[in-house]
């Protein structure tokens, strides 16, 4: 058996609706149509009356979320992609991620966003949305890399209290697969390993993992040995893994391939720099996408974003400091 | 309007009417002795933040928290003291709220009139407008889910929240559930200072409910009796399965936007005309050309309602404010997905 | 509706008339075969991104583009490529946008439906549906306060887009600010794979125009003729000061939501019903059956369109497409306050 | 004549409007009423049909000022409170920021954000919201702290060809006082040393300025010398004025109001850490407001918020070290 990162994503919804009778699942055309992605493939058929299509409305849909989380469901809202939740953003940080310091009410809410830049997709249908929702209080958002991460990590963002984003990546949507789904996985809020090393730290997330461990394969064609962290959520962030790493490592790179100003590589070295000055040989460093929208020719989008080669280029500089 | 309601032949239809019609009365009295209260409260520098007041629009308020029953959602927004109180809302919450008592369903966290008790079916607006009628939409589609019909929801909105993009969404989407969801758009002729004919251009806001597929109704927002009767109808209707409802009520706030604000962009002509009454007095006159009551009963009726609004006031002042050593600094309620360290400890506790 | 158009004795307006049926015959003969072009280049594998089609939009959208002068304003929506055409954008920048030459107007930044011209009228869409409708108020309003009068701003949107909170502000604003906007909404029946009943509970969209105080139009979205004169109308009436108009044509896509999607959820019996004829082939009857043009002139015209396409798609295969260490990455127009050294050098070419 | 930091603001609008025939004003009760804090006194009196009140719609308010920039005009667009642009956010990030990246045509606005804690304003009338505006490409953040930048960086942002989002502090609306209004200033994108220091750099921007300098006089009592540095603007960030006052102090503590994960100070210390790691003599610390929504109580929203006292706090930690 060979399992997608995006059957698996299909897969955690189908065993939260089998398992848990408080989960239904709202959004554009996920019922009889199975979404744009196909994460609901069949789902609205297994589960009568509980995959339902959203109008064009995602504030709306995050309301009915709240709403429902309110009486005591575990919904699970699709956005289309990423980038249109934008339109649901003042639902998703101010009521949802308010509602229990407000009212001591929780609001287990699940919003699923197809993120992150595929070739030719363009401004509107590549964005990843990590940090914004990672800088309002009251929200976990994960990220996750992995086939076995998008699994068993949907499936707690269901069973969370707290709303959860869960950023699913969709350039490892049909690439990634796994020989079989996870039977049991690291907690929220921990970082993995995702290769040893010794001479530096490259932290990364969701599909900026696989060209970390890209660039790893270079370097140690070099002689480097690079330890990549992936990070699996960015809120809450697991500053321990990473300073632990640094400590053994002595230098620190960070790559995401969200826009460079704020966000999660500024975060990671604004921690590891407070809570670790004194580990690090060399200065820490980050590699993100470009100051610009995301492009939509696939010459600019791939130099948009980090890849292995800058990602390698980057870590040489700061191992031959 | 009073001769169906209170046909002759249906006497005791007719007293049932009248003692909702009283009941509706002292209702909109507390609130009104209440608003007062906090508006002389601050005055005297004693609130943090501001005060908003349902003042004149009593009657629609009212009507809309007693068409509701235990079991019910009510989504009130600023100016629903008296729906409030309809609905159950003790006058604690609203004292709390508005001193920040840590006794208080807000516990100090959030204030005036952003409070509520979510589980009890009494939402807790965001400022937001129009944010909240998409989550009523969210509980009542739940209920059917869960196979516990029966209930309504009552979200409130007045004219200017109609033109958020949230508004719309939500009253869309529940036309096309089908959802017991009834609107009530208390519509004032004000957002702030900005009049209605700088908000929408549609005769009146009736004119939305069929855009959504809602079944529409106009009230009188400073007749009693008008109000009780067409959101009473529209509630009855939607708890019935006809669908959503959007009721609209004609009605002038008879004070600020917040205490803050003397409304000197209301002119004197609109504050006098004889359709602006203030719907607490006509209410009145009402009661007692009917003699469903007596002067010295209502001024009774005040007397209690002064009274339970100064105990209120008293007991509070004698409540806890929030202690920040105390506080549990956390925005999840999973606590070990929390974060720590990263925040200062408390600063000094004076302003 | 012919009677009206084509009146007897009406010999020169008439002669007008067939003449304007005939041009846009030939626009959207020229649209739909541009977009079969990008049809078949898709499924060749040689577009990044998905293809977007008009296919059954054509006369709904060249009425749009038609309806329209120099110096107007066109917001044209994801399947509005006869529309385009009308309204003067070169086939160069379609085929351009779909394949990121340089020399395109999005010049490889943006793709497929992603493009226009604002300084020359013609909005470049972003995504989010609902959103270009409240820009072209904003540039209706500048030429009001800029005394540059006598233009319209025209919006096209699907049935989906008007669930959005975007669209709902607009089209009030619209309303107060009684703009010469004409908001023209294809109805055709899906969003995506979304049908009607699931996306709006009013009998049909004209149904919203009250609610914004706009006049409200219908048309027959497969007949060029209807369309003409209901869209030519609702833009006469909006050019002559009588406030925003709303246009619903009902119809039906043609093809998938994108070249990836099968439109397997719409059913045969849709597909085949009567009311969904092809609108391109309509008005080719139409055309044969007056005897304003023959067989063989439509044969030429259509080989032309071909000649037209094949020469853009050849040109624009061999011009430059975007270089990465060539492309200013700088989302400011003020370059001293951009930030630089931020971001990494390009990476490698290959996809 | 004494000025306040909303006058500043009032004034420099009458200033925009008398001598530019483009801009114009737009948003909720800007007309007659003069918005809800008066930054629009009398400007639709003095300037009839170019102060327009609009409907609360604040995505079409945005969406308006765009079209109206294509247009050639200058609008200003008032939020009532920072905290509802969030109902705008889409139209603002995703049209405004992407106009003249995507079709080369610039997008001359500036939306007037009223931000920041005041005592018992609660969650949704408090909020700061320059790190989410910074976040994405395509727009300038100003952040000013004193009457006289309230001032000319208003003008300024009117003039510049790109989205601005000023982000004006409501704490400073009545209490901050200058005896005149500026005549010259320093450019967009300098930041400012607002108190000279030889011993530690505290970073601060809008209303946190004026904590920062509180708690450098506390500290000189002490007998340290604290340097403190307005950013003025956060994008663009004046790293490089911030890393010479690090080159001579050695120390660094970066104060903002809003909350904790990513934002300002995040990103000033990975810039800090990534371009003068040599010159740190401590850890760089920083100081946030705490991860929870902003709170109503006097009591607990100041303990929200960093204070004269928290500053002087962490800095005497970093001063010790
Ligand atoms: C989205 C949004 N924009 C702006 C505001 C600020 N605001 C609060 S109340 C108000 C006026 C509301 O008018 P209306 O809906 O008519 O209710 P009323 O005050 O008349 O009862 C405004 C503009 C807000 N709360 N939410
Ligand atoms: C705000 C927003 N949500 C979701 C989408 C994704 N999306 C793109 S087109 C589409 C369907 C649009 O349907 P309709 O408006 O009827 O236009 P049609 O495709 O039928 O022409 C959807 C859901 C989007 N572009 N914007
Ligand atoms: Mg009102
Ligand atoms: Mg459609």
């Amino acid at each position: 058996m060979s399992i997608t990162y995006l059957e698996a994503i299909r897969e955690a919804q189908a065993k939260a609706l089998a398992q848990d009778p408080r989960v239904f699942i709202y959004g554009q055309d996920v019922g009889a149509f199975g979404g744009a992605f196909k994460a609901t493939k069949n789902l609205a058929k297994e589960f009568p009356g509980r995959v339902l299509d959203a109008p064009i409305s995602e504030d709306a849909m995050a309301g009915l979320a709240i709403g429902a989380a309110i009486e005591g469901m575990r919904p699970i809202i699709e956005m289309q992609f990423a980038d249109f939740s934008t339109v649901a953003f003042n639902q998703i940080v101010n009521q949802a991620a308010t509602l229990y310091w407000r009212t001591n009410v929780p609001c287990p809410i699940t919003v699923r966003l197809p993120c992150g830049g595929t070739s030719g997709s363009g401004p509107f249908h590549s964005q990843t949305m990590e940090a914004l929702y990672a800088h309002y209080p009251g929200v976990v958002v994960m990220t996750p890399a992995t086939v076995a991460d998008a699994y068993s990590m949907l499936l707690e963002a269901v069973a969370i209290d707290d709303p959860v984003i869960f950023c699913e990546h969709k350039f490892l949507y049909y690439h990634l697969k796994a020989d079989s789904l996870p039977t049991e996985a690291l907690p929220v809020g921990k970082a993995r390993i995702a290769r040893v090393g010794r001479d530096m730290t490259i932290v990364a997330y969701s599909a900026m993992v696989h060209e970390a461990l890209a660039a790893a394969e270079e370097l140690k064609s070099e002689g480097w040995e690079a330890e990549v962290v992936d990070l699996r959520s960015v809120k809450p962030l697991d500053t321990d893994t990473v300073v632990a790493s640094v400590a053994r490592t002595g230098r620190l790179l960070c790559v995401g391939e969200d826009f460079p100003w704020g966000g999660v590589t500024a975060e990671v070295i604004a921690r590891v720099t407070s809570e670790g000055f004194g580990l690090l040989d060399a200065p820490p460093q980050r590699l993100n996408a470009k100051d610009t929208p995301v492009p939509y020719h696939p010459n600019l989008w791939l130099a948009h974003r980090p890849s292995a080669r800058t990602i390698a280029d980057a870590a040489r500089k700061i191992l031959r400091q | 309007m009073l001769q169906t309601v209170l046909s002759p032949g249906a006497v005791g239809e007719s007293r049932a009417q009248a003692e909702l019609f009283l009941q509706a009365y002292r209702l909109m009295l507390q609130a009104r002795v209440l608003d007062d209260k906090f508006a002389s409260i601050y005055r005297a520098g004693k609130i943090h933040g501001g005060v908003f007041l349902g003042r004149g629009q009593e009657a629609l308020s009212v009507a809309s928290g007693l068409a509701l029953r235990t079991g019910d959602i009510f989504a009130p927004c600023i100016r629903d003291q008296a729906g409030r109180l309809a609905f159950g809302e003790p006058i604690l919450d609203a004292v709390r709220t508005y001193f920040g008592s840590t006794l208080g369903p807000m516990r100090g966290r959030d204030g005036n009139i952003h409070r509520g008790r979510p589980k009890e079916g009494l939402l807790a607006m965001i400022s937001h407008l129009g944010a909240m009628i998409s989550v009523v939409n969210g509980m009542l589609l739940s209920r059917r889910m869960q196979k516990r019909e029966g209930s309504v929801g009552l979200a409130c909105i007045g004219d200017g929240g109609m033109s958020t993009g949230a508004a719309h969404e939500a009253l869309n989407q529940a036309g096309v559930e089908k959802l017991p969801l009834v609107v009530v758009v208390a519509d004032n002729q004000f957002a702030y200072s900005t009049p209605t004919e700088r908000q929408f251009a549609c005769e009146t806001l009736v004119d939305r409910a069929d855009a959504y597929g809602l079944t529409g109704h106009s009230a009188d927002g400073t007749n009693l009796e008008d109000c009780l009767k067409v959101v009473g109808q529209a509630v009855e209707k939607a708890r019935a399965g006809k669908g959503p409802q959007l009721v609209v009520a004609k009605l002038l706030r008879l004070c600020g936007h917040g205490e803050h604000d003397d409304a000197n962009y209301i002119s004197a002509k609109l504050k006098n005309a004889p359709e602006h009454r203030d719907c607490l007095q006509v209410a009145e006159e009402r009661i007692l050309s009917e003699r469903w009551s007596t002067p010295d009963e209502l001024e009774r009726w005040r007397k209690d309602a002064q009274r339970k609004t100064d105990d209120a006031v008293s007991t509070v002042q004698r409540e806890p404010t929030p202690d920040p050593f105390a506080e549990k600094w956390q925005a999840l309620a999973t606590e070990n997905l929390s974060e720590a360290g990263e925040t200062p400890e408390p600063g000094p506790m004076d302003i």
